[in-house]
């Protein structure tokens, strides 16, 4: 592939224009100012312009700079993980369970550990969907069951080993000090444990998941903001499909 | 001046529905008591600290009457009981009970009632030295205008917090409020000591409210303003946590009648039977209480459910009454989170934020800032928040909780305050008069807003009739066996913010 | 509705006093000619092009003819007299005498009259089509409901220029102007081509105007939304500029009577002698013209200086319909530029805006965002901006110059552009009828205001004298002789915008 | 002096969290995306969020996003060039030229070239000052000449020789394409010619100077924003003072 090499613009190509702003813990004075300046010359920005500067009152300082990136990055290098299938509308989606599985597909979904943020999985679950996408609750052909919030991890896998689950839907919407990675990690786990993790699809979501992200957590896949419930009922049949051909 | 024409006659119907709902809530709820309650009642008597496993006292004694079929008695006379044969203090009792060097029994004698008595005369004595002590503190530092500034701290790290408060004092924040790490409010026990690792927020325990207390009187005089501090009176521990904010000084907590119903999944009879004792105990320790409203906009649409925030916001009204509160003790929330997109949202906003000072005019309204409807687009977003301010001090609003531009990214760093703080006095000073030099047209779109959502409100109240069980807690629900005791209503009821 | 109780016969006298001051200043101002007029007269007839030394053809004849004593009788009749004698067109003409192959002579006799006037039908005609042109394509694609926004491009590059401006008007902008290169005001000719070498902005050329004239019908045509162009018709080339825009389509231009005099230092007879002939321009291509009186809020306190603000309007005013320009063709300007930090400064900012508002109900009011008080804290500039959009919505203005959050550090960044419009819809949506449902409190603060700036405005029109000479300029004023002649006034007087 | 590291601050020390925001020329799409997020890799952020990514249209895209910084700089090592002098108010500049001058002191101002921003100049020089400081008109021991907007340079220097300035104040507010350094350079290039460089005590002002670029530029002092009469007339006073020592 050509190579696509790009900058960030501000009105000319390649002028590398970015906009920074940050905290410094000392008080402001001319030489946290010159502090702040160095530190966007560490990043790599040319001319780095502290273009405001104000004390904030107890040992901190704010500071908005803007400054021109030397740093380039060649697009045509990145390949960006992405589960691969194709996106199906709900008619399609049952018709391909109705014709491969011949039964109806089992999802139970839960927002795990100690993430009580639902809306995110009632978007894909709940009858009534989501900025008109329909949920999950809706496809005849799944059996959907939305555990809801603060779900412990084994409190999930019990209730998927019971229900005979094709597919597990996890979210996970609060970040803070990368707890989301300890409760997913934890959850693979289990399942890994309960000697499940072969036979389950296991997916993950929230605003802050990437497919990589959830990848590298050994989930099957990981959907982001603006995912909808057919997003992830073509992901899952499809994987199935996939897994029984094999 | 910014005011809508409205019917007196349905807001008056619409109280009378959400009185007697709450009369007939608290007629049953009075017969039970909760294991929360009872540890609270013991913290209240001076039981504190935990034992080798970080399990607290209360904790251990109240699982010890339980476990002996006694707690239905209350705590109170058990351990008064045990004082008056041991000489020993409430704390030594529970310490030997933890220790298994001590089995408690029944014990209803008038002596055991006249030491629980005596007990509670001096939790009360110190309460109201802590009221007399903020009024003190308010008359020396002076107390900021409305609306006031609310700002939270979340590090997870009381000691990080706290220089990020002190921080937020400076620049601005007339309250601070500390928020508890997820999932504290599905504990059954309140943690001990100062805390440095939380998720989200920093645990809720009685070193965390003293240190903070403490940091904020000091920041306070340095800035010649009182400032508040405030924290999540709800989940499972939520009378021991009114407890301990009584005895630390605090100056409100958020407690909702409902709140841990709906969005905690916990048991309707335990979170009502905690939300009296706690009121009430918010009530006599001059707290101002925050109501959840503005948690339903975070789930539901906020023009479709309008009428059920300003619905909630009368029956926690009618509770607040029941346990003692004036209406200045009354946080009622509500939020600004009409979907940006939507026309003319501004003003369907302002017509909801003037109903409910209308409906409200003596309570303390606690208006949230925009958080569904935010993004990762910052600079919008510190827009979104320059119209939410907009609203609030056009109608008046008293507690206002400061928008953050990362609502939708991380809680806040140190600069998301700062310059929340900068956008609402930008906007509070620049139109400092403005409430009371516009006017909504009469019979125009805003009014004609404001009057269909109470329709709205009052139909929907007149319908409620009876509520179901099941969720988290219910085992904590215990029904009162005669002879039930527990000294701190007769004197908590009385007294506190009403009459002094 | 918004609506502020003002005295009519206050502004009546107000009116009056500026029109008397207006006329005063045409019959004076009548009796001269400037070199840039006599050069856009022969722009209009059709020269063009640059020397080798890149000084444009028609500096090269009005220098020749100056030289030669012969500009006081017009261009316009030297070169048609030589056309007739060579049979060249009027470029063949300005080629010959800038190659020194030709040297010009007076030639006042009906022929070369009607040579003149023949190219000046030719002209107009040409000029009629844009303007026709310019229906056509609203009647196509539509335009943007009021207030306007209006976009700044300012590169320096007009290719980047372009780049943006489609960008720019996918985004939502109605008007894009291109900003002028720094000092092109102060330059005594019109520089040529394309340009790639701006300071600050791009040089006004009239292949810059036709390639971004182009660039904006195409992606109007892809918006559905027709583009409105603007540049600056004011400096030393004044009508020069009006005859390039006039000819390429332009829909607006920056064009003030008296900016010059005050931000230019430029010589006040020059000055007014150009205005009547570029406003005689643009009132007949149908352009509205934006007046600066924002500027004046630039270096005076926006809240002291507010009268001269509607002083100069009133005055702009009177000089356009000398022009033969239409109420809606007048863009007079007014901006937001109170400080941040005045209390109540926003009551004061409604209290200007609606009072223009009200005294110019039929103009095309350009309102300007705040600049003098932005600084490098861009969240904080955000929501000044924020509240710049929100008045201009309540007053209901028509063109609506977008804030940059960046104003006080850069010429916008496209990402700059990208938010002010988010910023503009989203508080425009969210306050779509706004406007109508609120009232201004009879007799209150903010009409008191507008009362206040009312009466100052008269009592300064009211004395207003005559004024003096010096500044850049002067030696291109040149006396009209008898039998001075141009082709152009009686045509473009009567007809454009007025009658099409 | 003790060494002192800092990090950017946002709510954790150390925690280095810095908010960028930039425009790519490219569309939005998953490779552009995780493109602005390697830029920010590239910059030395560590786990950098793409909070926020939207696409402007005609090839544009916008990023927001944060990060933690991997640097830190010691502030113990900034060394910030400062003009070496006291301020004195009004009244002790006047004092100190009357003393040891014994005549007024000429100052010469100016906005110069193409830039006509002339309220910084006017805020230090005419009479009424800025922000309740007064300008140098309003002292008695000072001469002030203020030329006003766009001074040719020459002009400038004619002006200075003809009035025996001891001091030039030029204004730069411009600063797009570096244009202020190109006219800066140009003033002191024809002073330099006209062999008065070493006489003139030279300064430059505006929003984008700082004293290290001044001194770079070959001028005496360099005066940002928030500079006020009294700043410039108790440099110009002690450096006169200095030079008639040396
Ligand atoms: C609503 C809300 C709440 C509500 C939640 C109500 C409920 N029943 O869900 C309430 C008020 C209870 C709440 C409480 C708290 N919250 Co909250 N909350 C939010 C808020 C405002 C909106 C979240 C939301 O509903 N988004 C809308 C949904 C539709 O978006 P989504 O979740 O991203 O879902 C989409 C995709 O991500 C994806 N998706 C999501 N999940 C899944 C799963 C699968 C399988 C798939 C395929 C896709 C998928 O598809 C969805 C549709 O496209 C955000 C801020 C914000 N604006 O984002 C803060 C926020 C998430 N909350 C936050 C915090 C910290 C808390 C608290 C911990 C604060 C406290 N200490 O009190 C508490 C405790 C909650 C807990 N224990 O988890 C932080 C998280 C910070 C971080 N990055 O870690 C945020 C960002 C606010 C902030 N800036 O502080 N919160
Ligand atoms: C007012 C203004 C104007 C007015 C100027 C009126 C006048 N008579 O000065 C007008 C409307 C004419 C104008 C026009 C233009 N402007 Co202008 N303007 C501004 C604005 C809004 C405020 C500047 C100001 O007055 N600041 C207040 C003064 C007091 O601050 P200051 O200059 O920093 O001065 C202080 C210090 O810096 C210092 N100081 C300054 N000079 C000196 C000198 C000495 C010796 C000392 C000791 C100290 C000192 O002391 C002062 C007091 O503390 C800024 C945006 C902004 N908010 O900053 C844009 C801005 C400066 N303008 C800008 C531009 C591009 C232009 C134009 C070129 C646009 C165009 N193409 O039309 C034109 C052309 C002007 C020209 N030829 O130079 C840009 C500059 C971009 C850049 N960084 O290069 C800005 C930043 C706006 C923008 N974002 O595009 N402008
Ligand atoms: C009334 C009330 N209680 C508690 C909380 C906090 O939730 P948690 O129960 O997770 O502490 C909120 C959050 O907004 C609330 O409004
Ligand atoms: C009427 C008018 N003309 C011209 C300009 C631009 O200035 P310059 O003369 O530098 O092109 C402005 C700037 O705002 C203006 O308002």
């Amino acid at each position: 592939m050509a190579e696509q090499w790009i900058k960030p613009y501000g009105d000319t190509q390649d002028d590398g224009r970015v906009q920074l702003s940050f905290t410094l813990p000392v008080p402001l004075d001319e030489v946290s100012k010159e502090g702040a300046r160095r530190l966007a010359l560490a990043m790599g920005l040319d001319e780095p312009a502290v273009v405001h500067a104000e004390d904030m009152g107890q040992g901190f300082s704010f500071y908005v700079l803007y400054g021109q990136s030397k740093h380039r990055i060649d697009l045509s290098t990145i390949q960006v993980a992405k589960p691969e299938f194709e996106v199906l509308d709900k008619d399609g989606v049952n018709a391909l369970i109705a014709e491969k599985m011949g039964r109806k597909m089992v999802v139970v979904g839960a927002c795990i550990e100690t993430d009580a943020h639902t809306v995110g999985i009632d978007a894909i679950m709940n009858m009534k969907g989501y900025n008109g996408h329909k949920g999950l609750e809706s496809y005849h052909e799944v059996r959907a069951i939305n555990m809801g919030a603060q779900v412990d991890s084994e409190e999930l896998v019990a209730r998927a080993i019971e229900e005979q689950a094709d597919v597990i839907l996890v979210s996970q919407v609060v970040t803070q000090k990368n707890i989301h990675l300890d409760n997913l990690t934890r959850l693979s786990d289990i399942l890994e444990a309960e000697g499940m993790r072969e036979r389950i699809i296991l997916v993950v979501g929230g605003p802050r998941i990437s497919h990589e992200l959830a990848k590298e957590l050994g989930y099957d896949a990981g959907f982001g903001p603006k995912s909808y419930a057919e997003d992830v009922a073509s992901f899952a049949i499809n994987e199935w499909i996939k897994r029984k051909a094999a | 001046m910014a005011h809508l024409q409205l019917d007196q006659a349905r807001i008056d119907r619409a109280r009378d529905s959400a009185r007697r709902i709450a009369g007939r809530v608290f007629d049953d709820m009075d017969r039970s008591t909760t294991t929360t309650v009872e540890r609270a009642t013991l913290r209240l008597m001076g039981v504190d600290g935990v034992d080798e496993n970080q399990v607290p006292l209360p904790n251990r004694v109240v699982d010890h009457l339980l476990e002996r079929g006694l707690l239905n008695r209350g705590a109170a006379l058990a351990v008064a009981a045990a004082m008056n044969e041991q000489g020993w203090t409430a704390q030594q009792v529970a310490e030997a009970v933890a220790a298994g060097r001590l089995v408690l029994d029944g014990g209803d004698d008038t002596a055991a009632r006249n030491t629980a008595d005596a007990l509670a005369a001096q939790s009360c004595e110190h309460i109201a030295t802590q009221r007399a002590q903020r009024a003190a503190l308010i008359g020396n530092s002076g107390e900021a205008p409305q609306p006031w500034l609310y700002l939270i701290v979340a590090t997870g790290n009381i000691y990080e917090d706290i220089k990020q408060a002190r921080a937020a004092a400076e620049q601005g924040a007339d309250i601070v409020a500390v928020i508890r790490s997820t999932g504290q409010s599905l504990l059954d026990y309140v943690p001990y000591g100062a805390t440095t690792e939380g998720f989200g927020g920093t645990y809720a325990t009685q070193e965390n409210f003293r240190l903070m207390r403490a940091a904020l009187d000091e920041v306070g005089a340095k800035v010649g303003r009182y400032i508040r501090l405030t924290n999540y009176c709800s989940g499972l521990c939520m009378p021991e946590i009114a407890a301990m904010g009584a005895i630390e000084r605090l100056d409100m907590m958020l407690n909702d009648s409902m709140y841990g119903i709906i969005f905690r999944d916990i048991n309707m009879q335990r979170t009502f039977i905690d939300q009296f004792f706690s009121r009430m105990i918010n009530g006599y320790a001059g707290i101002i209480i925050n109501t959840g409203e503005d948690n339903y906009l975070t789930t539901a649409d906020a023009v479709d459910a309008a009428h059920t925030v300003l619905a909630s916001q009368m029956i926690n009204e009618q509770f607040a009454y029941l346990s003692g509160l004036v209406p200045e003790q009354m946080g009622l929330g509500h939020a600004f989170e009409i979907n940006p997109e939507l026309e003319n949202g501004f003003l369907w906003e302002l017509a909801h934020a003037q109903l409910v000072r209308q409906v409200f005019p003596e309570a303390s309204l606690k208006y949230m800032p925009p958080t569904k409807h935010m993004t990762g687009n910052i600079f919008k977003g510190h827009v979104q928040d320059a119209l939410f301010n907009m609203v609030s001090t056009v109608t008046k609003q008293n507690i206002h909780l400061l928008g953050m531009m990362t609502e939708a990214i991380h809680t806040p760093f140190i600069q998301d305050r700062f310059l929340a703080i900068q956008n609402a006095r930008y906007v509070f000073g620049t139109m400092r008069d403005l409430h009371s030099e516009i006017e909504f047209k009469s019979g125009g779109l805003i009014e004609q807003r404001a009057q269909a959502v109470l329709a709205e409100t009052e139909s929907m109240l007149a319908e409620i009739k009876r509520t179901a069980t099941g969720g988290k807690g219910l085992d904590g629900v215990i029904a009162k066996a005669p002879g039930y005791y527990n000294p701190f209503p007769k004197r908590m009821l009385q007294g506190g913010a009403r009459h002094g």
